[in-house]
């Protein structure tokens, strides 16, 4: 296991989404759900590698730009369709900064 | 430039609207509404300024006519930017007006 | 000798500009500290011309040697800068 | 001077509010922290000191007995802003002028008796003086309010009170078609000012006119003058209607609710916004011992005259004790 | 639509007058929030508003323009004009909005003003419209520069320029306070709605709507243009206050509040909406120059109306006029040399092309304030920056507090126009400004203007950099030259070329 920065707590506000890389390259989207709690998931729709961060984040429900697929940012569970889902790496936060941890987390695709 | 002092001696009166099929519209409406006048039309892009001399009337039958729908007089606020002259709005008609000769 | 505030109308300038002068300078250092902010700003230097002091509007010029607290000034007065031959 | 833009992170939204980080609501963005006559408690506005004007914003709006350390931090629940504003009450006039229109086709002001019709421009007619003074009310606490937040529900409130007026008057013209010789649209003025149904309200509706202190304001309007006339004039003159075969009376008064109710869930979160500072309950506690006795006397006075119903007076103030309470007060 | 014409109905919805018996007339209609004048109530019930507008008409017109104005944002907001825009375009938002946005939503106050203590009923309806108006001017023009905000610091003065002490925000303030937070509902229907809204706001929002539309921005063109359809309503409420005031022998006092109002708006206008017009708008989209544009609106338009109306063309009406060739000149050329205390990058709009389009427009302008800009041009292209920037702070005026400005080069007139006034010494900048001190000193005279506050030390350190901090410009904020000087890049090519 290991975490590693991304971006600070003041990078993503509750109800804010954003993309940052990891050290090897890889993308993880953060999320502001409600409550002021942080959410790292993969940054591609499984559907068709559509960058989730350019689709809408209500607060709960993360939708992907281009057909509208929907998963809920609780647990990253398909919300519609709801045979997929999107992989959730851990997210710790140290003082002013926030870490992931992508070790081992493969991104989900297509309806798996 | 003198004479701006004066320049206010005139007696155009009319609206402005900031575009628009309204606005198009009114052009042909105040044409038919005031056959006896000369129909001043200046269009800024962003505005098109219509005018005649002491007073301009548009009423609401013209306005369907040129539109060829329906229209409430007081649509024409949607698009009424501006105005010279004094103003009165009734069910059936606008009026610009000067009440004074200059 | 004590700060004074005076109001800067330097001429071929544009504006009025707050000027804090000395109660002991001379009407020559005043116009130095005036062209401080015009000349070579937004007034092309006129070397060959000396600077004389005035009260806002006044027919006449001060003494080049006169000192401010001699000019009977009221603070922020606004004073005139004016090119001339002597 | 050196460009430092570079190093400065970019803002995501006012700085103001970017302490929260929270992604702004376009009520939040739209509507917070806009008075910026607050910032010099000693001086509000930017002529001199002398200026009449700063008296009036320093005596009634910062030296209110009401205290808060930040008025600005007030959200209305509702979140309202002008453009949802005009979609909901667009929305809401279409729903009236179906009302109306449905209920004029159906005859509705032929089918009702002449006393009713009589009763109506006595009893109903004349609440464009009661409505108008509501609107004149909530203007003032627009203007008066301590926050920008607070003064916009002044600003919709306003709003609402004319549209309250435009139906009466509406109606007032409409039932005259119908019955011309019962006073309508002649005698609102006199009713108002003499007869006796009226006289607790407008007494308390003058009087809640000229209180100038922006928190009284706030609670003689929202907290007893309002609920007294919904209570009364709109809750029970509704029941009246509806036992005398004007069910359009009893719709139309439960449109209005929708807006009163509205208003009373801001008033509630307002309450409890200023009651936050313990300090501020007796004070407000203490606005309305002195105020409701006038409601009572109003509510009391009015529904006598709804003869068909014998609870109306009981069941009026009842409601208002159970809108008090929704508020947090006795 | 209700069925029944609201002719028939509208007349019941304003008569909301009464005889009050539990308190008195005076106390419900304090003199000094009402501003009745001694002219009986039933005087004021005459008011009859030429523009008329009945509730359920108001939200269903009001949301089809929201409709309109929010679709051409979100249409555009795509487009990113933002990020292709001439800079100086860009300033010109950035100043608009954050000397405009949150004084109208002020302006929302002074219509409840009129709204809550009007005599006039027909008044107070239309105020409460035009209270509405006025909350959607603010909201609206929040709304939109909000979008922008990450772009630069410079966006959020949308939001916060009026709870700052810069300057610019003091005159706007200044000007705003005085017509409209700080009058009784009468002063307000004359001053902020006739005196301001059927003239100047048609500068801001019709004129420079033009220019916008020229520039490609269609999102801020259709924003301003709508505001303005609102304001050409609820301006009306000031013709009938005049009428009355005139019938009922209040003539003089009635001209004293429009002619106090026009000379303020004007200059405002000359220190916001000149330099827009005439220097930062990219010169092959300048549609008419500002002084075309004064034309139009100001002195053959609403002049007219007042005539109409029964008043006289304000006695500086000459001085003003003649002003049309000066004052902005002088107010853009003040902005641009204090650049770091606005919150904005103002351009210099004097690149040889600029040049020679202002020298048409203002014949004379190149030996006068052309003068000034010869030595800024040299100084650039010399590596003199430092000469371009400021190292004191320029007088300003008691009644207007903007710079005190006048002709420089070879037309050299610039005068001060002082007052001595319980024993302080006052600065105008024209003799209208100090003619509006004069007709109500209680109102002025304790105002302390920047160069007040800096002479009593409430600006430490007392230098210009602490002048900065007092007026709330931090990084990122203040202003700097709109195009990195390239404008003068071209004179030196002319010399090299020469």
């Amino acid at each position: 296991m290991a975490f590693e920065k991304v971006c600070t707590l003041d990078d993503v506000w509750e109800g804010d989404m954003d993309c940052f890389d990891t050290a090897n390259g890889t993308s993880v989207l953060v999320l502001g759900v409600d409550g002021g709690d942080l959410k790292a998931f993969q940054a591609i729709c499984p559907h068709q590698e559509i960058e989730l961060v350019e689709g809408e984040f209500d607060g709960k429900v993360l939708t992907c730009k281009a057909h509208l697929w929907q998963f809920d940012t609780n647990n990253g569970k398909g919300l519609n369709p709801t045979d997929c889902k999107i992989a959730e790496y851990p997210l710790k936060i140290e003082g002013e900064d926030v870490l992931v941890d992508i070790d081992g987390i493969e991104p989900f695709t297509a309806h798996s | 430039m003198s004479n701006l002092k004066d320049a206010f001696k005139q007696n155009k009166v009319g609206p402005v609207f900031n575009g628009g099929d309204v606005a198009q519209a009114a052009i042909e409406a105040a044409e038919w509404d005031n056959p006896d006048k000369e129909i001043t039309v200046v269009d800024k892009g962003a505005y098109i300024r219509i005018s005649a001399e002491q007073e301009l009337i548009i009423t609401r039958e013209s306005m369907e006519e040129a539109l060829g729908r329906d229209f409430q007089m007081n649509e024409i606020e949607i698009h009424l930017g501006s105005m010279a002259g004094q103003i009165e709005v009734t069910p059936e008609q606008i009026r610009f007006y000067f009440e004074k000769t200059l | 000798m004590a700060v004074f505030p005076i109001s800067s109308n330097f001429e071929g300038d544009f504006v009025l500009q707050l000027i804090p002068v000395d109660t002991d300078d001379t009407m020559d250092q005043v116009a130095e500290k005036c062209a401080y902010h015009s000349v070579g700003r937004r007034v092309a230097p006129q070397p060959d011309k000396i600077m004389r002091v005035r009260v806002h509007q006044a027919t006449e010029s001060l003494p080049r040697d006169m000192k401010v607290s001699e000019a009977g000034w009221r603070p922020t007065e606004t004073i005139d800068i004016i090119f001339a031959d002597q | 001077m050196s460009d430092s833009a570079q190093t400065l992170k970019p803002l995501k939204t006012w700085s103001h509010l970017s302490k929260q980080r929270k992604r702004p609501s376009e009520y939040e963005i739209v509507t917070t922290n806009l008075h910026f006559h607050t910032n010099n408690k000693e001086k509000p506005f930017e002529v001199g000191q002398d200026a009449k004007m700063n008296d009036w914003y320093i005596t009634y709006r910062n030296n209110s007995p009401l205290k808060h350390d930040n008025w600005d931090a007030f959200r209305d629940p509702e979140q309202l802003v002008y453009r949802t504003y005009n979609i909901l009450q667009e929305g809401q006039e279409a729903y009236v002028t179906g009302l109306l229109n449905q209920f004029s086709e159906r005859g509705n002001d032929q089918m009702i008796s002449k006393e009713w019709a009589a009763d109506l421009a006595r009893l109903y007619t004349p609440s464009r003086y009661l409505y108008h003074a509501l609107q004149m009310c909530a203007a003032y606490l627009h203007q008066i309010s301590p926050a920008s937040t607070i003064s916009n529900l002044g600003t919709y409130q306003s709003a609402d009170h004319l549209r309250w007026v435009t139906h009466s008057a509406y109606r007032t013209c409409e039932l005259a078609k119908t019955w011309p010789d019962v006073g309508l649209g002649e005698n609102e003025r006199e009713h108002w000012e003499k007869d006796p149904a009226w006289q607790g309200f407008r007494e308390l509706a003058e009087k809640a006119l000229v209180t100038w202190d922006w928190a009284e304001a706030t609670v003689v309007l929202n907290v007893i003058l309002k609920p007294a006339v919904s209570a009364a004039v709109q809750k029970q003159l509704g029941l009246a209607g509806a036992e005398n075969a004007d069910t359009l009376l009893s719709l139309l008064n439960d449109a209005q609710m929708r807006d009163a109710e509205r208003h009373q869930r801001q008033t509630k979160s307002l309450m409890e916004f200023a009651m936050s500072n313990d300090a501020n309950t007796s004070i407000i506690q203490g606005w309305v011992d002195k105020w409701q006795p006038l409601a009572d006397k109003a509510i009391d006075a009015y529904c006598a005259a709804l003869t068909d119903l014998p609870d109306a007076a009981e069941d009026a103030k009842a409601y208002v004790i159970s809108v008090r309470k929704l508020f947090g007060l006795a | 639509m209700y069925q029944i014409p609201r002719a028939e109905w509208y007349d019941l919805t304003r008569a909301t007058n009464w005889t009050y018996s539990y308190v008195s007339e005076d106390e419900i209609f304090p003199e000094e929030m009402s501003g009745s004048r001694g002219i009986p109530i039933e005087a004021w019930e005459t008011y009859d508003e030429p523009y008329k507008v009945s509730y359920p008409e108001y939200v269903a017109i009001q949301r089809e323009k929201d409709a309109g104005a929010y679709s051409v944002k979100a249409a555009l907001e795509r487009d990113a004009y933002v990020d292709r825009a001439d800079p100086g375009w860009i300033s010109t938002m950035i100043a608009h909005y954050g000397a405009i946005a949150v004084n109208e939503y002020a302006a929302s106050l002074a219509e409840a003003r009129m709204a809550r203590f009007s005599k006039a009923p027909g008044n107070r309806n239309m105020a409460t419209f035009g209270t509405l108006d006025e909350n959607r001017h603010g909201q609206i023009q929040l709304f939109f520069p909000h979008a922008n905000i990450k772009r630069s610091h410079q966006w959020d003065w949308a939001h916060k320029a009026m709870h700052t002490n810069d300057w610019a925000s003091v005159a706007a303030r200044s000007f705003f306070d005085d017509i409209m937070l700080t009058r009784d509902a009468i002063a307000v229907s004359i001053m902020l709605t006739f005196g301001f809204e059927t003239g100047f706001t048609n500068m801001q929002f019709l004129g420079l709507a033009a220019d916008a539309s020229e520039a490609g921005d269609h999102t801020f063109a259709s924003l301003i243009s709508s505001v303005q359809t609102d304001e050409a309503r609820h301006a009306q409420q000031g013709g009938p206050s005049l009428k009355i005031l005139i019938a009922n022998g209040h003539k003089e006092e009635a001209q004293k509040l429009v002619d106090v109002s026009i000379w303020r708006a004007w200059k405002l206008f000359s220190v916001l909406t000149g330099p827009i017009m005439d220097y930062y708008t990219p010169l092959e989209h300048r549609s008419q120059s500002f002084k075309e544009f004064m034309v139009e609106w100001i002195i053959i338009q609403f002049e007219r109306q007042l005539a109409d109306l029964g008043l006289d063309a304000p006695w500086f009406w000459e001085d003003l006029t003649n002003d049309l060739d000066v004052t902005h000149h002088g107010m853009h050329l003040g902005v641009w040399y204090w650049r770091p205390t606005v919150w904005w990058n103002p351009a210099a709009g004097a690149s040889p092309e600029d040049r020679e389009w202002l020298e048409e427009k203002y014949p004379g302008w190149n030996d006068t304030w052309g003068k000034c800009w010869d030595v800024i041009t040299d100084n650039i292209n010399n590596g003199r920056e430092d000469l371009t920037l400021p190292e004191t702070l320029p007088y300003v005026c008691n009644m207007c507090q903007l710079p005190i400005v006048g002709t420089p080069g070879s037309g050299w007139d610039v005068k001060d126009y002082q007052l001595e006034f319980e024993g302080r010494l006052y600065h105008f900048g024209s003799e209208a400004d100090r003619w509006c001190f004069e007709q109500d000193p209680e109102r002025y005279k304790e105002h302390q203007n920047l160069i007040d506050h800096f002479l009593a030390g409430d600006i430490q350190p007392a230098d210009l950099p602490g002048a900065l901090t007092y007026m709330g410009l931090g990084p990122g904020e203040m202003g700097k030259d709109a195009h990195d000087y390239a404008w003068a890049q071209a004179f030196k090519k002319q010399a090299e070329v020469a």
